[in-house]
């Protein structure tokens, strides 16, 4: 299946080129790389954009500096600029993952209820974000296992979710013992409801919403044997669909 | 009225047992550790303390926790790779917890300082964070109803005061720091540097002298080694 | 009747021992001028305070540098100086009222939502308005005459009046036709209900509150010629009641 | 997206019929008044507009009311010596107004910016702007529901923009701008000086150009010499 062009992709034609080549190429599953590469690219320019903790923070490996991309960190800072290294390393100088990273022209630094409001507010266009479920309407779970013995921790997960204008995850489509992640109804506790815009996995990308699960594009397998790894109806993306 | 203090001990002197404390700081940027050291020496207990997480490694909050000196944690994000003096009270029983989303909880503590008895807000409605809390569509979604934090006693770091207790910080070390300051009944700042009234630019000022109560400076050099060690750790 | 020490002047004992002699031997009402330097001598040093538009206004004249008193202005500033004049005087830098003012060392500026969170976050010690009636359990009205014709206009009067934990209030006792504005209920529109906690007169100040009128001190006249005037019942105020 | 506009004009063009308006300023501080005048001049009609005030003398948003542009005033302080077009055209029954108690009107543009769906406070509480509103007794008072004030575009004035939109003002002049900015779906801003990215610090920045949509350099000496002038009348 083809590559769709959607309006982010559509509106820095030819930036990327060589990227967009290397994955249409690919009939592989996508490892982690290519697929951070992938949400990169899918990032329109000019926009504000929170990567939460772990997988999700490889995207900005790729992030062109011609697609003029602000990063935000939720405690405190629009700007944020690449890990920090060396004599660059400062304790007040931090990201959400409580990793020192740098400051670029053009920074801001505010407080927590300032920041956080710039999330809820719903001025971030994209936040991209790690899950453990996402159901076909678009529900999250990516907080807590639900496990009874474990201590659940938040953070800002919640705020992400339901403030951003489209909520973007990263996972792999299969647990280890290969269970879809993508569902008909998360089993784990909900992070935020219908919330998910995108979901970018090895496998495939899907658009999630409230008329079902779409799929953008696969790697490595065909849409059909796609549809027998993932327990909810899947149907190709229409080209103005994303 | 600001006082300034010549010591972290004398600043958190007045602190009592069943106090309410915020204490800045997210991760080990903007953490008073100084004030934190004094709070665990002054003896104070059956505390009930909001701060974005539950202690790390065995400094600060971790060992007030584990001298059993907190009665409850407010916060985000208490289990970590190294919350294991918070990890073991709380399944012990011993340590209560209310987990509270770090936005809600930035904003809950906002309202306190802003006298906003309470405010709806669409983040975590529908989840396990909000079950039994009052909920209500607004704006064209569902919210749920969250109230105030206040506090008696707020523990803060800041890079800069004046005579007059103005405050600026430094980078993200900025965080809980204005929010807290003006959410609790008393206010104590640990700063690296007091300067004269005058010298920060009115325009630049973060938080006013209004939210402080108290200031101690900590020798900066000190200060600045301890967070470099801590970062690595 | 003898002036009462009030907590604040206590706190500041022979600062304005001078002021306050030529108040005490005062067998005159008060004039404007003789009632904002009393209002000015109650306030304790160190406070935080916000002066109303007009008759309030007068008592930055007569705050002394060692009560280190700093005023807020609503419209976003701490560390208000006094009135611009001459080349003083810059369009950007205005009081509540917007009339030209000055900036203090140690100044500060803020916006909108933060100057008024001071006020209705309680952190303001005193607030000092103007009013067209108050009531004897401390309701104020002071923002619209309730006339049909009349175009109402609020600005930070509520909030003022709801937000500072005491709530000064200067006026002439009587209207030009001889009414109280002292009185058992107010019968213009309400700012604030319960909130007064000191009416400054020309003829004597009043402690309100739940627990009714106290007077503590008259200038020119008995506290049964005020009794005559005041259609509330009076009573001599105890030395530890302000 | 960011636009850096040459004139007032173009910045004002998308302004449609019917919008909600935010304008900045206290008085005169920080009203952006080229921007006003270049809304007169685009033509755009029904409009609700929120200001603290509803014009003053024969200049700017009291021209707008004049001309009948305006369909309703939220505002806090409608009422001045010199505001004769409001006066003349609220007698007349031809324009709505909604009065909010200043410190109301300032929280609920901040909700909206902030993504607030509604909040409890005491201000205006036993008195008539608070008639049929919803009571709850909160923190030991009676406190009102307010809900947030959205708008469609925010017309303010800020001192310096730099290439990200970052925004400074300057003295009392800050006002309602920044929370404006945040509020409004599309923000229009006149500075005096624009310049580049990098130049302003990030410590001080009190507008992050997330909240900026346009911006275009007044000449700040026409400018400063229209506001003494202004200031005088």
């Amino acid at each position: 299946m083809s590559i769709q062009s959607n309006s982010a992709a559509g509106s820095q034609t030819g930036i990327h080129a060589g990227i967009r080549a290397t994955i249409q190429a690919s009939d592989q599953p996508l490892g982690r790389d290519d697929l951070a590469r992938l949400v990169a690219r899918d990032i329109a320019p000019g926009s504000f954009v929170n990567l939460g903790i772990g997988q999700p923070t490889l995207v900005s490996n790729y992030l062109a500096p011609e697609q003029n991309i602000t990063l935000h960190t939720e405690n405190g800072m629009l700007g944020m600029g690449p890990e920090a290294t060396g004599d660059q390393i400062d304790g007040d100088l931090i990201n959400a993952g409580k990793i020192p990273v740098t400051e670029l022209p053009g920074a801001s630094y505010f407080h927590h209820a300032d920041s956080f409001a710039i999330m809820r507010g719903g001025h971030l266009d994209i936040c991209v974000l790690g899950a453990f479920q996402v159901s076909a309407t678009g529900d999250l779970a990516n907080w807590h296992t639900g496990a009874p013995d474990a201590i659940p921790a938040v953070g800002g997960a919640m705020d992400l979710a339901t403030g951003a204008k489209d909520v973007f995850v990263m996972m792999t489509l299969l647990t280890r013992d290969g269970a879809s992640k993508l569902v008909e109804a998360c089993t784990y506790p909900l992070t935020g409801i219908g919330c998910v815009t995108r979901v970018y996995t090895d496998k495939a990308v899907f658009l999630t919403g409230p008329d079902g699960v779409q799929v953008r594009e696969t790697f490595g397998c065909t849409l059909e044997e796609l549809q027998d790894m993932v327990p909810v109806p899947l149907r190709a993306a229409n080209v103005d669909a994303s | 009225m600001l006082n300034f203090i010549d010591t972290v001990g004398e600043a958190v002197a007045g602190i009592k047992d069943g106090s309410t404390v915020m204490i800045g700081g997210f991760g080990n940027a903007g953490q008073p550790f100084e004030l934190i050291d004094a709070l665990l020496d002054g003896g104070a207990t059956d505390l009930t303390v909001v701060n974005n997480n539950a202690g790390q490694g065995d400094q600060g909050l971790a060992l007030l926790i584990k001298e059993g000196r907190v009665k409850k944690m407010i916060c985000s994000f208490p289990r970590q790779s190294d919350s294991w003096h918070f990890d073991a009270k709380y399944r012990a029983g011993e340590v209560e917890l209310e987990l509270v989303p770090q936005g809600n909880l930035a904003e809950r503590i906002r309202a306190a300082g802003a006298g906003i008895g309470g405010f709806f807000t669409p983040t975590g409605y529908g989840t396990m964070l909000a079950e039994g809390k009052e909920t209500r569509y607004l704006d064209g979604k569902w919210q749920v109803f969250e109230t105030p934090i206040h506090a008696d006693v707020a523990l803060i770091k800041a890079l800069t005061a004046d005579g007059k207790g103005n405050l600026v910080y430094r980078k993200t070390a900025r965080n809980f720091g204005p929010i807290m300051a003006a959410a609790a009944k008393h206010t104590i700042v640990q700063v690296s540097e007091i300067v004269p009234t005058g010298s920060l630019d009115p325009e630049t000022i973060v938080t006013p002298g209004i939210y402080v109560n108290s200031i101690v400076r900590i020798d900066s050099s000190g200060a600045a080694a301890a967070g470099k060690t801590e970062q690595v750790a």
